[in-house]
């Protein structure tokens, strides 16, 4: 009898070439499922192979560089392959993170598309048990002055606002950045980090035959179910209106859900569970049984669903939000619904594992999907796409670089331009100080969250240079890593391991697809040579408009721990008459500077080139004083060079500061501005110096005492007083100024 | 003192007060559900905490105030009972009628989280009375509708009796422009009821009481009620 | 049968997200606006066919949820 | 010149203001409630005396500010 409906199913909606190519499959993709299945598939099967075997569930174009990341360390517990990674920080706890885009969704509709993306990687974190306890964001805008851009920063900072608030966890760094290259593309990255007991972590495998799989959750609606069934007239009924694929993000129903998934989870009755992200159902019920060589039958009539007539293909590709699906005990049912019931959320028996290793769909006992589970996944196609690499520019000398401002007026004006302005009208709407452990707040190197009641904490931070990668990947994708490295350091922090959120153009293209590979080689050279492994991420092509790709931009979202929160360093100057020591080579970099940009109009020149064996000896050197207590305030070096660190560290203290002795042998504007790397500005009392001095010696890492902290301004060699109150102006001016609409950009 | 703090769906912050209370009682508080009918036996204190109960939808608080163990706060509050309701407990008070007034969009129509000053407007109550009248204490605030509003008659009544608990300002104690975050009337901060024993504020001191999370003011506030009962 | 619940501020009680929208709405160039009051409207859907019944029933949800009789009036509008 | 303009989320997005208020209006035991939808008004002063003047200036505000047409539909009612 099912063979009987199966083949009127099959035969019935006629499977062509237009209806496989508004799946976004490829004509030979289509012929693969044809010879992987023996027949054609039926409609809602289409749909699943679509869903599993597109690009962002497939890394079909990624899978084969992603392979060459080191994930390995004695302290990873888990790497890529689940919702998130995990690593053991010690006295039985782990940290579980990870980091997602949702760009297309932000560029579309701003606010809806930043909830999504962070409740989203929220879910990722607590489905594997964890209780969330920071979020980071990393976003980037077009240029200021597109008409566009001001109302993207306005819905995506709300956006992501109006979810972590709401669902309560905080907030505690990112970054911002605007280049035109993003005009038509934004980018919104998010990252979520949670502490489990590493005992207690969930996975996604499913065990054990004939165990019930339950939907938890919000209920289903047509949310998100991708173009083709919007472009395809068999699915649009009568009515006038198109259907939206917008998502909207309800942060109230998640945070119900994590805490009904918590008090679940303690119950003894979750075998797996699996959140729904992208391609819902489909993506999590494949996964679920494939990993744990099981088949699943799904009988589609009991998933809750909040609007009339849902089609088993529309349950099975819809991306409504804030949903779960887990493995049971059945012997554990009662207490496991009750938990859900309590909440007032949906709790539903939808099928059962199986023995078959198939995925079999059922609606209202019509077979509508018989698929073999593993080969869902493990067939995808796989590509080596072609690639070229990206033709290095050649050095910039300092020397030729004309400089019309003075070093004064030039800092003032990186203070208070897009890039380097302060966030603050950003990070003010994010709730960034609930739960009572966020020892350093946004504004520093890298944010410090206090692990339940300390003294562990952890140390935070998203990091990477778009313009270096464009410059040159392989060197700005090992930068990334080191400045998140950097930062994690320059807080006092070990760091453990990083997620990545890697975003690039169309892979298609194969200068896109040579960023891609560029940056990745960097980056795995630069996690080998750390000890500092990829243990989850998430890829983002097709990141382009009218043919023109992004600015190739991987993310690097970066952990590492502090054994004791109290012994940390923060960047702003403690006190009077200490001295300040910069730490590391000066070379006077100024390829692809912000200075070059901003202040020559210029954006050329090969990136500051990256040491990882320096990078390691002078991090290495620099932690263990802030661990020991005996140094408090280090800044690292980026962004802006030696200037606007000093400014940065002057304005937060409230502290100013003598300059007097600046590296020798470079222009002074190089030695100010230039962006070597794997630099620090610390300031001691003079009691403490030799401390330092020796660490770094016995280190065999350079320095140099460049002048004194004191007085309410920071004085550049030759160059006019700057009070910190101008500096702060300057600062904090621009982006609320900006947002407000009242300026001129 | 015994003290209780209530979940209801949504709350977030009432493990940061749970904090609060324990370090200032030597006593964890007890966890009540917002699904309860009574309160622990015994219960000096109620604390509604912050969060965003029911989503914040319809207006924030609104649905709470409905919420089943409502009547038991009512009912413990007409007996004199403590009740302390910060930022959405806040919110919770006023649309329960606990408190009178309202809470409006912030008039930057923006959330706002950032370390806040407020001036203790009055020591006279069981909330206060470990502050100075007039002292300046720094606590963070983080809301999207903390606007306070009420009718003239009402905002007469609360200056006269001296109600006003706390008003934002600058850190010197100013209330010049650019002090209130929110535009809430007269920089109101937080309110009590006539009894005094009902406070309903937006900031949270809750979150200030370790130095290394940037200061330690919002310790007074449940040291004063530790020392009342 | 269906139904609407209109709610809108009274009168005299400010209303920040009018006033901010009317700035915006004169800073987007969209002429002779005088002022904007902003309200919600609850359409609702009730399994009664009662008329009366229901219009009871939503004045009960008026009062005790929809609106803040504080500073809100409502009406009920039954649809069909 | 006096209008309305009300705003109100398109079919089939996720309303989880409307779901929680029916929640809430179950809760408080009034009878009935199949469903709620959220939706905004405004009300709005124009200085025109001229009707198609005013339309056409707040079809305009509707498209550029008060809905977010992505997800939201619009209607412009134009009392006097
Ligand atoms: N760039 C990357 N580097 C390392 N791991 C990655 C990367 N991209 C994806 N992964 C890993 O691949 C798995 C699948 O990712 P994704 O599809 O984004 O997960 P999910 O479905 O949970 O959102 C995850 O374990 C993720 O950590
Ligand atoms: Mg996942």
């Amino acid at each position: 009898m099912t063979s009987d409906t199966r083949k009127s199913d099959w035969n019935n909606p006629d499977i062509t070439p237009d209806l496989v190519a508004q799946h976004g499959l490829k004509p030979d993709e289509y012929e693969r499922i044809l010879a992987l299945i023996g027949r054609a598939p039926s409609l809602t099967e289409l749909g699943i192979f679509s869903a599993m075997w597109n690009e962002h569930c497939s890394y079909k174009s990624s899978r084969l560089h992603l392979k060459g990341l080191p994930t390995k360390a004695p302290w990873v517990i888990q790497g890529p392959g689940e919702n998130a990674g995990v690593i053991d920080i010690g006295d039985g706890l782990a940290c579980i993170f990870k980091m997602e885009s949702h760009n297309h969704p932000s560029f579309i509709e701003p606010y809806q598309g930043a909830t999504t993306g962070v409740g989203g990687i929220l879910r990722d974190v607590f489905t594997m048990g964890a209780r969330p306890i920071a979020c980071l964001n990393a976003l980037r805008f077009g240029d200021p002055s597109h008409p566009r851009t001001r109302h993207l920063v306005s819905g995506v900072v709300a956006g992501i606002g109006g979810y972590g608030n709401s669902f309560g966890v905080p907030t505690v760094g990112g970054q911002v950045g605007f280049h035109e290259r993003y005009n038509g593309n934004i980018l919104v990255n998010a990252m979520a980090v949670g502490i489990a007991r590493s005992d207690e972590i969930f996975y996604s495998a499913a065990t054990g035959v004939g165990n019930p799989i339950v939907y938890l959750g919000s209920k289903t609606g047509r949310d998100g179910i991708h173009g083709a069934t919007m472009a395809s007239a068999e699915f649009d009924d009568a009515s006038e209106e198109k259907r939206p694929t917008v998502q909207v993000g309800d942060p109230f129903a998640e945070k119900l859900l994590l805490e009904a998934c918590l008090e679940l989870m303690k119950t003894g009755s979750v075998i797996a569970i699996q959140d729904m992200g992208a391609a819902g159902l489909t993506c999590s019920a494949v996964e679920m049984g494939a990993k744990g060589n099981l088949g699943i039958e799904l009988n589609l009539e009991h998933v809750p669903c909040r609007e009339d007539g849902m089609t088993a293909y529309e349950m099975m590709l819809s991306e409504s939000q804030e949903r779960m699906l887990m493995v049971l005990d059945p012997a554990k049912r009662e207490q496991a619904e009750a938990v859900f019931r309590k909440w007032a959320l949906d709790f539903a028996v939808i099928g059962h594992t199986t023995d078959t290793l198939r995925f079999v769909i059922k609606h209202h006992g019509e077979v509508m999907a018989d698929l073999p589970i593993k080969e869902l996944g493990d067939e995808a196609p796989l590509y080596d796409r072609p690639y070229e690499e990206t033709v290095p520019q050649a050095e910039l000398d300092a020397r030729k670089v004309p400089n019309t401002l003075s070093n004064r007026d030039a800092l003032l004006k990186l203070l208070a331009s897009s890039e380097l302005c302060s966030k603050r009208w950003v990070w003010e709407q994010y709730d960034h100080l609930i739960l009572g452990n966020t020892v350093q707040q946004p504004g520093g190197d890298a944010a410090i969250v206090r692990v339940e009641d300390g003294p562990k904490a952890l140390a935070l931070t998203s990091d990477v240079t778009p313009r270096y990668c464009e410059a040159n990947p392989f060197e700005g994708g090992k930068q990334a890593v080191v400045e998140a490295w950097r930062n994690i350091t320059a807080v006092g922090g070990l760091p453990l391991a990083i997620t990545d959120n890697l975003n690039f153009g169309n892979p298609e293209r194969p200068h896109a697809m040579g960023q891609f590979v560029g940056c990745l080689k960097g980056i795995g050279a630069a996690c080998e040579a750390l000890d500092f492994p990829v243990v989850s991420g998430n890829v983002s092509l097709y990141n382009e408009t009218n043919g023109e790709g992004i600015l190739p931009t991987p993310t690097i979202g970066g952990v590492g721990l502090l054994a004791d929160y109290t012994k940390h360093a923060t960047l702003a100057f403690k006190g009077e008459g200490q001295i300040i020591v910069l730490i590391g080579h000066t070379r006077g970099h100024l390829g692809q500077s912000i200075w070059l940009k901003e202040i020559a109009g210029q954006e050329k020149g090969a990136p500051p080139p990256v040491d990882l064996a320096l990078e390691r000896k002078t991090g290495d050197a620099i932690r263990p004083l802030i661990q020991a207590g005996d140094l408090t305030t280090v800044h690292d070096l980026s962004d802006g060079g030696l200037a606007v660190a000093l400014a940065e560290m002057v304005m937060a203290g409230g502290i100013g500061a003598q300059i007097d002795a600046l590296p020798q042998g470079i222009p002074v504007h190089a030695a100010l501005f230039g962006e070597d790397q794997a630099r620090y500005v610390a300031a001691v009392p003079g009691k403490s110096l030799k401390k330092l001095l020796q660490a770094l010696d016995a280190a065999g890492v350079p320095h140099s005492a460049i002048g004194t902290t004191g007085g309410d301004a920071l004085i550049l060699p030759g160059e006019k007083p700057i009070s910190v109150m101008e500096l702060r102006n300057k600062h904090e001016g621009w982006l609320p100024k900006y947002m407000s609409g009242k300026d001129s950009a | 003192m015994k003290t209780a703090v209530i979940t209801f769906p949504g709350s977030n912050r009432q493990q940061d007060v749970m904090r609060a209370l324990q370090q200032a009682t030597g006593t964890a508080p007890a966890a009540v559900w917002h699904g309860d009918h009574e309160l622990p036996a015994g219960t000096d204190l109620v604390v509604l905490p912050g969060g965003f109960s029911y989503g914040d939808y319809l207006r924030c608080g609104a649905i709470a105030g409905h919420a089943e163990i409502m009547t038991a706060v009512r009912a413990h509050a007409a007996r004199g009972g403590y009740v302390l309701g910060i930022c959405n407990g806040f919110q919770i008070l006023v649309e329960s009628g606990l408190l009178p007034g309202i809470l409006m969009r912030n008039a930057g129509l923006r959330f706002i989280c950032k370390m806040q000053h407020l001036q203790v407007a009055t020591q006279n109550s069981d909330f206060t009375s470990l502050y100075k009248k007039g002292q300046v204490i720094k606590v963070c605030i983080a809301h999207g509708e903390g606007n306070y509003m009420a009718d003239e008659h009402t905002i007469t009544a609360l200056e006269e009796q001296d109600r006003v608990a706390f008003r934002y300002c600058h850190a010197d104690g100013t209330r010049t422009l650019g002090a209130n975050p929110n535009g809430s009337i007269n920089d109101i901060a937080g309110i009590l009821s006539e009894n005094r024993r009902v406070l309903g504020m937006m900031p949270h001191p809750e979150n200030l009481i370790e130095d290394i999370m940037g200061g330690t003011d919002g310790r007074g506030l449940f040291a004063s009620l530790a020392k009342a009962a | 049968m269906k139904a609407r619940v209109t709610v809108t501020l009274k009168n005299g009680v400010l209303d920040p997200q009018g006033k901010a929208i009317e700035g915006a709405l004169k800073a987007l160039g969209v002429d002779g606006i005088k002022s904007v009051r902003q309200g919600k409207v609850f359409d609702i859907e009730l399994s009664t066919k009662d008329a009366v019944k229901a219009e009871d029933a939503l004045r009960q949800a008026g009062e005790k949820l929809l609106a803040n009789t504080v500073i809100e009036n409502f009406k009920v509008e039954i649809n069909d």
